[in-house]
């Protein structure tokens, strides 16, 4: 792409050709500036954190696979279904996307050498796991039964007290969720000065890569809403410790504002998950329909719509909650209008398959099954969002099914079609195709099972939460946790193939994909400063009509299978 | 195992006039869904089809379709207006309580409700309603927040401590339905369940004649056998065990174990010891903070509001557990 | 790499406006005479205006600082941009909030109260009643003043 | 665009090229990644600033609650209030509001390249700050001696309390709350910008700031300035009304 050489970009201390993963020992990953080394520690930090998480939601579903005690008692359950939230939440999904996959591509993306602030983007990992090692701890003091939502007064009230809310261990709990979320804005932070002031030459705000345009919303939200998180979990933590009143009724509080401040935050942070997750599927549809998206700008402005619009509807958790009628009837209307610019994204990938060359090669089908299952997230967050039928469904298992549907079914599916495309990029291996397709099909098909039968049983009126159920229940909590084992075997095959990728996998080409965006000009994997000569461009990233075929294929004989081509080349070297 | 029936797959029974408005918008957007999301799946799996990679076929370069984006931006703002509307108009239907309408105090504690009718009688766990009367459901909670939800009637609202809130409805179809707690209120938040009977006017009329006395036969209404019904209805299960026994499924429980304490001394949190005969069982219900066993001042117990033969009938059940 | 939308792109070096000493003195001792208006209108009882009055004292002064001690004013556009959009979402938070907050039991007196208007009784789980609370029975709603 | 300059960017270029120092090694000042001066500031500047704005919201939720409990409790809050001491809280917005002058004037000696007098002017914003603190331990400790304290241990002691002052409700307990976490996270945040300010102070002794460099300066005011920007709102809440 459009490299014309201007500067060299030459350093006393650093070969502008050797990779980035060169360098050998802890010390080099530890102390490291460099945005690709900080973005593999998360991406190896969020995994763990999602195999953590994983483990917890397959005991959650395993205990429900009977009615009364199938494995552990109510208060266990509970501390289950608690810390699968939170770790889930705060550990794995809101720094998967941009912290993990944003930190290693976004500066490669902008053809610059690094994020605005390298030491800030090392003190943000070390902030995450200074927080993580706050949840550590409080898993070792046996963990938390508040939910990932830590309502009022049952967090705060505590019984050594006098109060009537749990005596777990919630505020290490609560402090690493604070902590960790200055690890989230110190990120926003600074990928909001990377974007504005570090793009490469030529790298207009019209050449951005869609996934570009998803950070830099995400990074947005991730500025405006954590703080305000920060300060409720704090008050939360001094409620319990001193007995402040601001949200505990029996201290003259008001319990009702502790949930207008969690979701002030909690709400827009659901875009922090998502939005990223729908830069990751844009990019992945350009590049296996090898075509520009329909309607780039529509898609870009509809990232910051939601970004915008993710402030606004915050009291559509409150429905049923004791919120006056007046708020209620606000935050309905202006739920609502969340439906446009989803609708205008989904709309606009469709229409870029009419007419492209499509190419069903695994991180497609994470791409795919993201539009299909982000589709059902979305419809059921229609009903979710009119009134009339929230009252029905509120903290039910339909609720459970719908964010699932958008989380998993949503972010989870573009994380781990990330990593399947930017695979070879960041590793310089290949991985196994065939194996690749497997793990999608166990995924896509447990998942489905999984959360679609608890869509009919919140439907139904199962509450969730639920430690035991009544008998008209058991079938679909039994389909529910069968369709978890099928999910987590599914998991279990792409954690195999990739660590084999790891250990032996075939040298991965420059392009795999034959993409026409920036990140894949440069070698796989990437040396320190992405670029071996500082790029600049005189086509967008998307215009596959301009790229040239050696930009296209490198050489390689068979595009229509570029990552068997490959193979085969390094087969016969 | 009970499989549901297909004629109402997705929706309990509608068992109250609350819930028709709520099922049609409920229709409406769940048909409206299918058909968007097939429509959606079906033109992907098309396209991906029809316009499978082919050696020599190239992509067609992204044009502008500032047409199709304002159509697919417009559409969709048009429909949301209704949806809005529909949904709105049921909810505002749904919350006005008709003039004259019976109101029911409902009052959840962890994990229990308590039901009290305009006669000033509790009853705990058992609402009994009349088929065809308006309904006031006027809603607290003395610790954590819970929430009243019963499918059937499709209504739902938090029970907030330290706020009063309602619901209202009429039923108007006889049979059995359930509330349950939906906001997640601490151990046994699954466990707190309340049975809901809607009786025809002539049997609820027999119903009410014996309200705040035990219903049944002379057997069940031994002070002995009506304490462990009240003992159960009141969920003190939920937190000392089947029968006092202090353990469920194997676990200790919240509270401590009431099987074979009574006349035995008891060590007090102050240090002190106190025996467990008649007048501390009965001031340990109505007043459970006055003395706390030893090892049990983080459990908050609630106070119960009982009549004094309820309250014997407990303490006859009590004793003569072993 | 210079990016596209550098300020001062031509050089590459840093152009910042520097204002004289002299104004700087100004904007401080505007600063000061609006603390002595502000410390002023609390030893006269205007009522609700007096809230109103501090506020707008408060946002002056805020506004002196950040356009001219932190340079806003010579700023970055996108840096001013910034302060407002927060600015703006900090109204919406407050707005929101206390939309609820502020209008519980209006439409129906029995909807979210504290108190029971019929029965003047206070919601149990609050509070203990008391222990001074200042609400009146019977006035619904929260708070004092309904 | 064309396909040779598509080639030099992926494949490696013959000979050791990159060895010749040309062009990119600016001051040492301006950090590897950046190509120009300008960007760097810029830079720094947008980054400061979006981490002023997470500051202002982090405020925000203090201020909404405050919000919250005076609208429900406005009498409680006037008779609260009335316990706090006015000409404290007066004299020490003035110290602010001089901080904030003597921190604009730094980054002023500093832009135009006046080592010493940068390094006085960050001296008395020091000074200020620590004028401050030592300001509101006094107030603390009389909170502390009339248990005018947050929540639960609030146990008014009516001989500590200021003379002729409005009875003090129970509810007054939620006032005291929102005084203690407001001005005890503002005090946190006084504590890190006098860590800061020390730090730049050093940097300045050292001679690292010049006409051209400047930023850590400017960058350390915006912050200190924010400080002052919270306590103007919080000074006439919480004391005068």
């Amino acid at each position: 792409m459009a490299a014309i050489t201007t500067t060299p970009a030459a350093h006393d201390d650093v070969d502008p050709n050797a990779s980035y993963l060169d360098k050998k020992g802890l010390m080099s990953w530890l102390i490291t500036l460099d945005h690709k080394r900080i973005g593999v520690m998360y991406l190896i930090s969020v995994i763990v954190s999602f195999a953590l998480g994983g483990i917890f939601a397959l005991l959650v579903r395993a205990e429900l696979f009977t009615r009364g005690k199938t494995l552990m008692d109510a208060d266990t359950y509970n501390k289950m279904f608690s810390l699968h939230g939170v770790v889930m939440v705060f550990l794995f999904i809101i720094p998967s996307i941009p912290a993990a996959l944003g930190n290693i591509f976004l500066p490669v993306q902008l053809g610059t050498k690094d994020v605005a602030f390298p030491k800030l983007n090392l003190l943000s990992f070390y902030i995450y796991v200074f927080g993580a090692l706050f949840g550590v701890y409080s898993m070792i003091n046996g963990g938390v039964d508040t939910g990932w939502t830590f309502y009022t007064p049952y967090s705060s009230s505590d019984p050594a007290h006098g109060g009537v809310g749990t005596n777990t261990s919630v505020i290490p709990m609560t402090l690493a969720a604070f902590i960790m979320g200055f690890s989230s804005i110190l990120t926003g932070v600074n990928f909001i000065a990377t974007v504005h002031k570090m793009r490469a030459p030529g790298l207009t705000w019209r050449r951005l890569t869609l996934f570009t345009w998803a950070l830099y919303a995400t990074s947005i939200i991730q500025v405006l809403a954590t703080p305000v998180l920060a300060i409720t979990l704090l008050l939360l933590t001094m409620e319990r410790f001193l007995g402040l009143g601001i949200f505990d009724p029996r201290l003259g509080g008001d319990p009702v504002l502790y949930q207008h401040f969690f979701w002030f935050y909690s709400h827009p942070a659901v875009y922090i998950m998502i939005v990223p997750g729908m830069g990751v599927v844009s990019d992945i549809l350009a590049t296996f329909s090898r075509r520009e998206p329909v309607g780039y700008m529509a898609i870009a402005m509809s990232s910051l719509g939601l970004a915008l619009l993710g402030f606004l509807v915050w009291g559509h958790h409150l429905f049923v909650a004791g919120m006056s009628e007046y708020a209620t009837m606000v935050f309905s209307a202006l739920t609502f209008l969340v439906a446009i610019p989803s609708g205008v994204k989904v709309f606009n990938w469709v229409t870029t398959l009419y007419k492209g060359s499509i190419s069903l090669q695994s991180p497609m089908l994470w791409a795919l099954s993201f539009i299909f299952q982000f589709t059902i997230g979305g419809v059921t967050g229609l009903f979710l969002g009119m009134l009339a039928v929230d009252v029905h469904l509120h903290d039910t298992y339909f609720v459970v099914a719908h964010f699932h549907y958008v989380m998993v079914g949503g972010t989870v599916m573009g994380f781990v079609g990330g990593l399947h495309y930017w695979w070879p990029k960041f590793t310089g291996k290949m991985y196994d195709e065939t194996w690749a397709k497997i793990g999608w099909f166990f995924v896509f098909i447990g998942f489905n099972v999984t959360f679609m039968s608890q869509f009919v049983m919140g439907s139904r009126g199962m509450p969730r939460r639920y430690y035991d159920y009544l008998p008209q229940y058991e079938i679909f909590h039994q389909v529910s946790t069968v369709g978890s084992w099928i999910l987590g075997v599914g998991f279990l095959v792409l954690g195999i193939m990739f660590i084999k990728s790891l250990m032996g996998g075939a040298k991965a080409p420059r392009n795999p994909w034959g993409s026409a965006a920036l990140e894949w000009m440069t070698p796989s994997p990437p040396p320190t400063f992405n670029f071996v000569k500082d790029p600049v461009l005189t086509r967008g990233q998307y215009d596959y009509h301009l790229a040239t075929e050696e930009e296209l294929y490198d050489g390689l004989d068979d595009p229509m299978f570029p990552s068997k081509a490959s193979a085969k080349k390094e087969a016969h070297a | 195992m009970t499989i549901p029936s297909a004629d109402n797959f997705q929706l309990p029974p509608a068992m109250a006039d609350t819930a028709a408005p709520i099922d049609s918008a409920y229709m409406f957007v769940y048909w409206f869904s299918v058909v968007f999301t097939v429509g959606v799946t079906a033109a992907m799996l098309y396209f991906v089809w029809k316009y499978k990679r082919r050696p020599g076929v190239k992509s067609e370069p992204t044009g502008h379709f500032n047409k199709l984006e304002v159509f697919w931006t417009v559409t969709p703002t048009i429909f949301i207006v209704f949806l809005f509307h529909a949904s709105f108009t049921a909810y505002i239907k749904n919350a006005t309580a008709a003039e004259g309408a019976t109101e029911i105090r409902v009052r959840a504690k962890k994990w229990s409700w308590e039901f009290e009718y305009p006669s000033g009688d509790r009853v705990p766990g058992e609402l009994t309603l009349e088929l065809g009367r308006p309904y006031k459901m006027i809603i607290s909670s003395e610790d954590v927040i819970h929430s009243f939800y019963i499918p059937e009637f499709r209504m739902k609202r938090d029970a907030v401590p330290g706020q009063y809130s309602f619901i209202q409805f009429t039923p108007t179809v006889p049979g059995d339905a359930h509330v349950f707690c939906a906001e997640y209120c601490g151990t046994s938040h699954s466990g707190m369940l309340a049975s809901v009977k809607i009786l025809p006017k002539e049997e609820y009329q027999k119903w009410e004649k014996g309200l705040g006395k035990c219903q049944g036969t002379e057997e069940e209404c031994k002070p002995e056998n009506y304490g462990k019904t009240l003992f159960v209805k009141n969920a003190c299960t939920s937190c000392h065990g089947e029968g006092g026994s202090g353990n469920i499924g194997g676990s200790p429980t919240p509270g401590p174990k009431l099987a074979g304490i009574f006349g035995t001394p008891q060590p007090l949190m102050s240090g002190e010891s106190v025996t467990a005969d008649e007048n501390y069982i009965r001031e340990s219900i109505l007043r459970p903070n006055a003395k706390i066993v030893k090892g049990y001042n983080n459990v908050a117990m609630p106070a119960f509001v009982l009549k004094d033969d309820q309250l014997d009938a407990i303490i006859a059940y009590l004793k003569s557990l072993k | 790499m210079s990016s596209a939308d550098h300020a001062h792109a031509d050089d590459g070096a840093v152009h910042a406006h520097v204002s004289p000493s002299l104004f700087y003195v100004a904007v401080f001792v505007g600063l000061l005479v609006l603390t002595g208006l502000t410390v002023g209108q609390s030893y006269v009882d205007l009522g609700k205006l007096n809230i109103i009055l501090v506020i707008l004292i408060a946002s002056l002064k805020a506004s002196l600082v950040v356009t001219f001690f932190m340079h806003l004013r010579w700023d970055n556009k996108f840096n001013a941009l910034i302060f407002i959009s927060c600015i703006f979402f900090i109204g919406v938070f407050f707005a929101y909030t206390m939309n609820d907050t502020d209008r519980r039991g209006e439409l129906d007196p029995d909807q979210n109260v504290h108190i029971l208007p019929k029965t003047g009784e206070r919601a149990p789980g609050g509070r203990a009643a008391g222990e001074g609370h200042e609400g009146t029975g019977g006035t619904g709603g929260v708070g004092e003043h309904h | 665009m064309s396909s040779e300059a598509a080639a030099s960017v992926h494949e490696a270029p013959e000979g050791a090229h990159g060895h010749d120092g040309h062009g990119h090694h600016g001051p040492k000042w301006l950090a590897h990644h950046f190509d120009t001066p300008a960007q760097q500031f810029d830079a720094a500047k947008l980054g400061m600033w979006a981490f002023l704005a997470q500051e202002l919201l982090f405020f925000s939720g203090l201020f909404v609650a405050y919000g919250v409990y005076r609208s429900w409790y406005p009498e409680t809050f006037r008779a609260a209030s009335h316990q706090l001491n006015k000409e404290m809280g007066a004299f020490n917005t003035v110290v602010l509001l001089f901080s904030s002058f003597t921190a604009a004037m730094a980054v002023r000696s500093a832009q135009v390249g006046k080592q010493k007098a940068t390094g006085n002017y960050l001296l008395a914003t020091i000074a200020c700050a620590c004028g401050f603190l030592v300001v509101k331990y006094f107030e603390y400790s009389h909170k502390f001696h009339a248990g005018l304290l947050p929540g639960r241990f609030f146990h008014p002691h009516a001989d500590h309390l200021v003379a002729g002052s409005p009875p003090l409700p129970e509810t007054a307990s939620s006032f005291f709350s929102i005084y203690f976490m407001t001005t005890g996270v503002h005090g946190v945040h006084v504590l890190i910008g006098i860590g800061v300010l020390i730090w730049i102070w050093l940097r300045n002794n050292r001679g690292e700031f010049s006409k051209e460099y400047f930023t850590a300066v400017d960058i350390a005011a915006l912050y200190w300035h924010l400080v002052d920007l919270v306590w103007i709102y919080l000074f006439p809440l919480l004391y005068l009304v």
